[in-house]
């Protein structure tokens, strides 16, 4: 029997989509959509699981199976459903207050066990659904309603933070570069382990054009660089500039007096995260951002793989066990 | 107790008893929870009912010698039915000085006293804050029967030719103990030696030797010395016919979850963070890979609790368990539960509280907890198993109302059940009734969209799980509108799924049996108890009915929803008693509920009730209707 | 309503009546909300009583044009004390149909509506889920006073020589739709023309010149076209003599929090972790730094509670808030508090539940979590205020208890009250008592070493902090000894520490004032009632006195402990009835205690009380006692 | 008035310690005792604070100000009492399980804040006080109570998630290496802003010598490179071999065939922490592992002082608030 082939139509589900106009969750949304397709996992073996935000709507929205649980806890509800059930494909979405806040703990546990399941983290640097409090990934001094001398906490990096848990999959995209984010999913999917990928999300109404200098096509090439990899770090709207490896150090390069051969080489496979790391803490302005895969490490084995082969291994070595004789076992008497 | 004197081939007299409550207690690392698992062991082979109290101390390590240090393991057994490990005990081992202090004072009045001599200098005085040698002078003897022991040096003896060094020589003391005390109530070596040998014959012959020698001369120490010129005998007792074993709280527990997987033919996932005295389920659980069982120790109760409705949501058995601290922690995940109307037992092994509180210990204050830790009206069932045994039961009562109504079920055990031990018939499982369990396929006999929010005659939704083609749907924690399960803010439907969910919860009452009676129906006491009190209230009750009470005693198992006949029962009696090792929780929701003025008997001190002072309790609130009696007559 | 006519300068009749109802409502995106905000000032500055009950969509901007994305704001306005924003509507503006479709139901017979006829168009339909234009025909017409005005048309002309696009012109039609509604009540343009100078006078000067112009326009419309023939007048209310200004419950007990650290001479410690509907609280708190304000905006609410904990072992003030899934995640760290005996202040703005379930609607439904959510046996005294500006006096109150018993005190507020607001008579502050505080400096009259946990008077331990010499110690979560606060195991101690901790809190009752009766003592019904819903359980009882019931009410602000006369009072009455927007939490606790038969009459639709409702019901529970009456005076 | 000399058995409670005998926790008690009198604040201005686990008894012990929490929260209540109590000394005493399973967000949170406290992490790779599950940092197929089959979770490393973080003080030192520990938790003492030491702690009864490559003197100086700011990175017994980078990566070389100068130079003072990275990855047996201070920054400005100084800037800019003024402000009205 061969596969219906689906569209980007058949994964919407009946619910009104109720974010704000404009707001960068209807691209992402979009992009899910499209990918999903492509990508041939019927959709009753799909699961979307998200947590509380303006993001975490998402799963009510997709026409497969969904969970909108409570916040920052989508990776937990996971981590119970991959386990017992790995044959289903499990996308997380989540926040940067849902997983970086509140859900920090789940977030890095999940990384480092490697469940198999994809995380899509909306960053948009501010809870949207609370309406405009900072969040873990605003920038230090913004003024929010919570902050209204500027916020005093050194921000937190999504992607550090799971480069230092030792994630196997991490990457990052743009709501509005639309095929970027569409690869970005599609190869966060095909990943087997954990993926993570952030994805740079505009909330206009609480945060409009935080991330502008990512977003906006005029601003994109000169403040972002696309890693592809076994490819030089080349960038500019003339990609006339590079990344360079200077001790341990990387700098900005013109091309003009640096020939393309001294660049960095971008190594999505390198198993050390040093110059991932290095890639991720790349910061505007004093740097482009890194898009794209930062790291794409195979072979590490996933939680639900050796949680179920250890289910295996007991059943053969064992035997299926017999409740009936386990309960019977030791040391018995007999009442007459 | 009924007594009949014999007489041994050694010339010592044997008193047949039906009963002995024995303590066994020493430093932590003198090994007395073994001596005392064996000799519960070897008391149930022979046929005695028993019942077992460990308390060991909080450090993992107690400083040795101290107070704090002590570890001690209580034990009835005895010829007729018992429901505990006995109040006043009839005989005491002690190890040491800090064990004698903190034990003595539970002796009974002509008891025996066993010391292992040894085992008092002055640096174990100092040790245990003692000025001088309690064991000196006769003042102890004016009390007791009391027998001094050198058991290190006479165990350094017996295996003096096995070429141990000293340390090792002396570990084996409670071997020793073992074989005195296994001689004075004529117990059987042989289980033991049995254990021995498993336990350490291929792998440490030497020890095995040691220990045997050691347990060896401890018998023949009591059998030979003049010391002893008394030994005890207890007979089998009159159990249902069956085969037997002993088993411990945690353990039922974990095996009557493997039961109601088998029975509803799931694969259990049990996730938990561990924590005292939950534990021991988990290590339980985790040895049977070949079950199917899958263990996740999740980091943290929230994620534990989340993970265990993640399976339930892909069709799964999820179980998770705490005390009451991490059960503090899953009420928000817990509260999302019932929002998303999904199957899965939640375990509280309760502890003392509040906050850390004394975490080795027991008590009953959980209750509440169980009830209301969860934010707005989010009911649902709460189950208390009475025994250690009745965790077997309950486990798998617990998960057949989880999945026949859809709804997370809480049961609430306690420290005292889940280390105590009891003797356990082992059932037949073919004699279970099967838990049926159906996914849907299709969106049911109507056709049209798939309702994930309709309910059957339980009010339980269909548990329909990904990999279903067609009944795609998602759940959530936001109010869902009546069967489609669609986010909904309408006022009307909000009262409609509110009442629903609770009325769910109420009507298990009308399919669970009435609430069962000990003694009459009627009368003028009632004592009302719930969980691991079962045993002293039991035994409580009986004494006072033979002393001529008119009392009788419900013990619930259902706590929420209570059994449709509970308000008629605590009616049909002019004072209702209701004991808890709390400051009156389920007493509240009696009081609540029914209008009755119960009376608490309350306990808040980490430890069991001892069947003495529930009797003494119940005789002080007796009186009035005695007295009223007799005003009666009078009149 | 008194009914005076006169008439005005353009031939038009004046009514004077004693209050108005009036609804707002059209898109989120159409500055209803803000539109609200400006009549209840304006009301409040005319001396009227006001209160406001503001409704907005979950989302944060829902679907424009959708009944989901509809905005109310609703107010009443009266020359006579109010409670509540009435229940009733006497006026009803609408700005699209989708706004005209939820709210229609709640209009008077014979009410004004107001329809902004540009809004209903087909386009406007189809994303109401409208066959057709409701506003056709005259089926409205035959219950109501219709009004269409053709608002978007009419603003854009009276902004038209300011030069805006037509898209900002059309955003001041919420001024026009404000001009229109001042006419009609006879409100004062100045209120509203000093905001918007404030406002945009300096940043956005045209967008000034346009609202102004907008406004100047809606009420010319109403004085000069001939569709309005009256307008309508409330006078002054005769409120208490002093200053008012209008208060919205958070910002109340923001305020409150403030005067209890600066009658205490502390500086807040405020932590929190935001969550719909307490998050206001923090917006507030945090931009009165200059008043020492410190806030902590936590990476959770465990977090946020800890934290505050830690400021209150420095000595601090220190208070957190959440709503009912965060303070579900505090509980373990209350329980905490509860042990370590130190002062803090909790808030839970309650919303709908379970779960996530109605996040911007109100409920009480938290009660029992806050009585009960902790493990073990933790009690602590929970607080509700009654009105958005009774949050001032109780955030004080509960401050005051928190340091006079050394413990973690419970406030609950609603979303009702929180969003809510009322004019508030400004108090002077230096008429607060002093809240004071004692941080020991050296171990106590007796010398020896210091006991953290010996007890003054109030059973409170001192409050000895850190930086002061010579009173080191320790705090934790285990148990701990009476006096020296060290960790204990023994069974005595625990028992009176558990005793202790619950005395404590019960003997609060002792020192407040006992509850306070509207209306006699003694009678046929009492309704009792707590938080958010006493303007419409006070209106109500009114109401059914005045129809001639014997009934009174007792609206609790001490729900733990409650005054010690709860019992005697219950116990007068005939029939108790509890009107709680829960299903019978605080009914539950009072059967429990005093064993009452209560009766609820109860309401979980994520919204208030109606007066009328509750008069129904009233009335529906004294018919027995009517007949009684009846059936008496024929006996 | 010259502050009294103060000595190790001054800090001492009157609490009689009670851990396993032969329990590293011994050594790092005896180690703070000593510290803290050489350190000069006195005794009443220190606070310890703790969550639950072995470790966590800490508090208990000391004669200073202290607070044993709950499990995995005491950074929570560090955050309290250190915003509105600067001029105290805070230590924070956790546990592998307290701080980085059930208190990971916490730990995360408090080092990006960097609030100016010390934590120090006993790592026995174990539950000690529950008696021995497998923790966070258990070595992947270890067995334990709840690992019968061994541990399937990759262990996290307390250093990489600091680092992660971006913590401004990251160090690791030994329990039974004592000089080392002593000088490892002075500096961190010294250090302002939040400074992590990991020490490497035995569990004698539940995971004996589990890191007994880095603690037992025979073997440490072959598994074990101590960090010097400033000097190459050389170890083994006979100081004969180093560390050097090559490209992106670390490798141990011999000092016979290589020049010292070729060795990687420690910088702790490094604000890139991709070197530092790399160094937290080096596990035994492949690489020594390090100890001493891989990273510590200065001039980061600390949480609580920053919540302070907005304080007092909103003071001196709008004066000290006054609430009467606050309360009759805006829109009032008079009834008579
Ligand atoms: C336990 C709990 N705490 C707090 C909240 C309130 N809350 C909901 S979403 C959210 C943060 C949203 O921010 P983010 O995760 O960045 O999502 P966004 O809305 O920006 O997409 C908060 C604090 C909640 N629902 N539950
Ligand atoms: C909320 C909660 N969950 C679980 C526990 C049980 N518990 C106490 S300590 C501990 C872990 C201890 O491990 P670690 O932090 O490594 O400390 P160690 O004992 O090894 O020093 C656990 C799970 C608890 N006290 N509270
Ligand atoms: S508030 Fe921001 S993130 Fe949320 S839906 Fe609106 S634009 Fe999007
Ligand atoms: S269990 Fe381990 S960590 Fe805990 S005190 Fe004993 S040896 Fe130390
Ligand atoms: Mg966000
Ligand atoms: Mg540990």
């Amino acid at each position: 029997m061969s596969l219906p082939v689906l569209k980007a139509a058949d994964f919407a589900s009946t619910q009104e989509v109720r974010w704000c106009p404009g707001c960068g969750d209807y691209s992402i949304l979009a992009q899910m959509k499209k990918v999903l397709p492509e990508i041939g996992v019927p959709r009753e073996k799909i699961v979307f699981i998200s947590g509380i935000g303006c993001s975490s709507r998402f799963p009510y929205y997709m026409n497969t199976y969904g969970m909108h649980s409570i916040h920052g806890r989508a990776p937990t509800f996971a981590t119970g459903l991959k386990s017992t059930r790995p044959d289903l494909m499990v996308w997380v979405i989540t926040g940067d207050g849902d997983a970086l806040s509140i859900g920090g703990n789940h977030f890095i546990h999940v990384l480092r066990r490697n469940l198999d399941i994809n995380i899509v983290l909306f960053n948009n640097r501010i809870y949207g659904l609370t309406k405009g409090q900072y969040s873990p990934t605003s920038v230090q001094g913004q003024v929010t309603k919570s902050t209204p001398m500027g916020a005093i906490d050194h921000p937190l990096n999504p992607l550090s933070i799971a480069l230092g848990a030792e994630a196997t999959f991490v990457a990052r995209s743009i709501d509005a570069h639309v095929t970027h984010l569409g690869e970005t999913l599609k190869r966060a999917a095909e990943h087997k382990g954990t993926s993570l990928v952030e994805v740079y999300q505009n909330c206009n109404v609480f945060n409009d054009g935080a991330m502008a200098y990512a977003q906006e096509k005029g601003q994109r090439s000169e403040n972002v660089v696309e890693l592809e990899h076994g490819k030089p770090l080349i960038f500019g709207r003339e990609r006339d500039k590079g990344i360079r490896l200077v001790g341990s150090h990387l700098e900005v390069v013109s091309l003009a007096d640096t020939p393309v051969d001294d660049l960095l080489i971008h190594d999505e496979k390198d198993p050390n995260p040093a110059i991932q790391m290095m890639l991720a803490r790349m910061r505007h302005p004093d740097m482009p951002e890194p898009i794209g895969v930062l790291r794409a490490v195979s072979g590490v084995p996933t939680y639900d793989e050796q949680i179920n082969q250890q289910v295996q291994l007991a059943k053969t070595q064992r035997g299926l066990g017999d409740l009936q004789t386990l309960i019977s076992s030791g040391d018995t008497w007999v009442v007459n | 107790m009924t007594k009949i004197l014999s007489e041994t081939g050694s010339g010592k007299t044997i008193h047949t008893v039906s009963g002995i409550t024995v303590r066994l207690c020493g430093d932590s690392g003198d090994g007395m929870q073994l001596l005392g698992t064996q000799l519960t062991n070897t008391s149930a082979l022979a046929g005695n009912d028993v019942a077992t109290f460990p308390d060991f101390p909080a450090e993992i390590r107690a400083p040795r010698g101290t107070r704090a240090g002590v570890s001690g393991f209580q034990l009835q057994f005895a010829s007729e039915e018992i429901f505990t490990p006995g109040d006043l005990l009839d005989a005491l081992v002690v190890m040491n000085p800090a064990a004698l202090v903190t034990n003595i004072g539970d002796l009974r009045k002509g008891g025996i006293l066993i010391a292992n001599e040894d085992g008092f200098n002055d640096k174990e005085f100092k040790l245990a804050k003692l000025d001088s040698n309690p064991l000196e002078g006769d003042i102890l003897e004016q009390s007791y029967r009391v027998f001094k022991v050198p058991m290190t040096r006479l165990t350094r003896d017996a295996v003096s030719e096995l070429g141990l060094s000293n340390k090792e020589a002396e570990r084996c003391k409670n071997f020793f103990a073992m074989g005195l005390v296994y001689w004075l109530f004529g117990r059987s070596l042989e289980p033991t030696l049995r254990f021995i040998n498993d336990k350490f014959g291929k792998k440490l012959p030497e020890v095995a030797r040691a220990n045997e020698a050691a347990l060896r001369a401890g018998w023949a120490y009591g059998e030979t010395t003049e010391a002893f010129g008394l030994s005890y005998q207890v007979e089998a007792a009159h159990l249902e016919p069956g085969t037997y074993r002993n088993i411990m709280g945690n353990q039922a527990l974990a095996w009557g979850l493997l039961a109601a997987a088998s029975l509803s033919g799931k694969e259990l996932f049990y996730s938990t963070y561990p924590i005292t005295p939950a534990s021991d389920i988990l290590h339980e659980l985790t040895r049977f890979k070949n079950f199917g069982v899958r263990t996740f120790q999740a980091e943290d109760e929230i994620a534990a609790c989340g993970a265990a409705i993640g399976a339930a949501f892909g069709g799964g058995m999820g179980v998770t368990a705490s005390s009451g601290p991490g059960i503090a922690l899953k009420a928000e995940a817990m509260g999302l539960g019932v929002m998303l109307e999904l199957p899965m037992v939640v375990i509280n092994v309760q502890r003392g509280g509040p906050s850390t509180g004394l975490p080795t210990k027991t008590e009953q204050s959980d209750l509440l907890q169980a009830m209301f830790c969860r934010n707005g009206e989010a009911p649902l069932p709460i189950l208390a198993p009475r025994s250690p045994g009745d965790c077997f039961a309950v486990a798998i009562e617990a998960w057949r109302i989880a999945v026949e109504c859809m709804t997370p079920v809480m049961i609430l055990s306690d420290g005292y059940i889940a280390n105590g031990s009891e003797p356990w018939k082992i059932p037949d499982l073919t004699h279970f009734p099967r838990i049926n369990i159906t996914h849907p396929t299709d969106s049911g006999a109507a056709g049209g969209p798939f309702m994930p929010y309709a309910r059957d005659e339980n009010l339980a939704r269909p548990w329909a799980i990904p990999g279903t083609p067609d009944l795609m749907h998602r759940v959530g924690g936001l109010e869902k509108e009546d069967r489609t399960g669609n986010i909904s803010y309408d006022p009307a439907n909000h009262q409609h799924m509110v009442n629903t969910r609770a009325r769910k919860i109420d009507e298990i009452a009308e399919r669970v049996a009435p609430q069962d009676v000990y003694g009459k129906t009627s009368g003028d006491i009632l004592l009302v108890s719930w969980g691991g009190t079962y045993g002293a209230c039991h035994t409580a009750v009986r004494q006072c009915q033979k002393a001529g009470l008119s009392i009788s005693h419900a013990h619930l198992r259902y706590l929420n929803p209570m059994p449709s006949n509970i308000g008629e029962l605590l009616k049909s009696f002019k004072t209702v008693l209701v004991a808890e090792l709390n400051s009156g929780q389920l007493r509240m929701l009696l009081r609540a509920k029914y209008l009755v003025d119960c009376v608490g008997i309350n306990k808040v001190q980490g430890k069991p009730f001892t069947v003495h002072e529930l009797v003494d309790q119940i005789k002080a609130h007796a009186l009035p209707h005695q007295a009223e009696a007799v005003h009666h007559k009078a009149g």
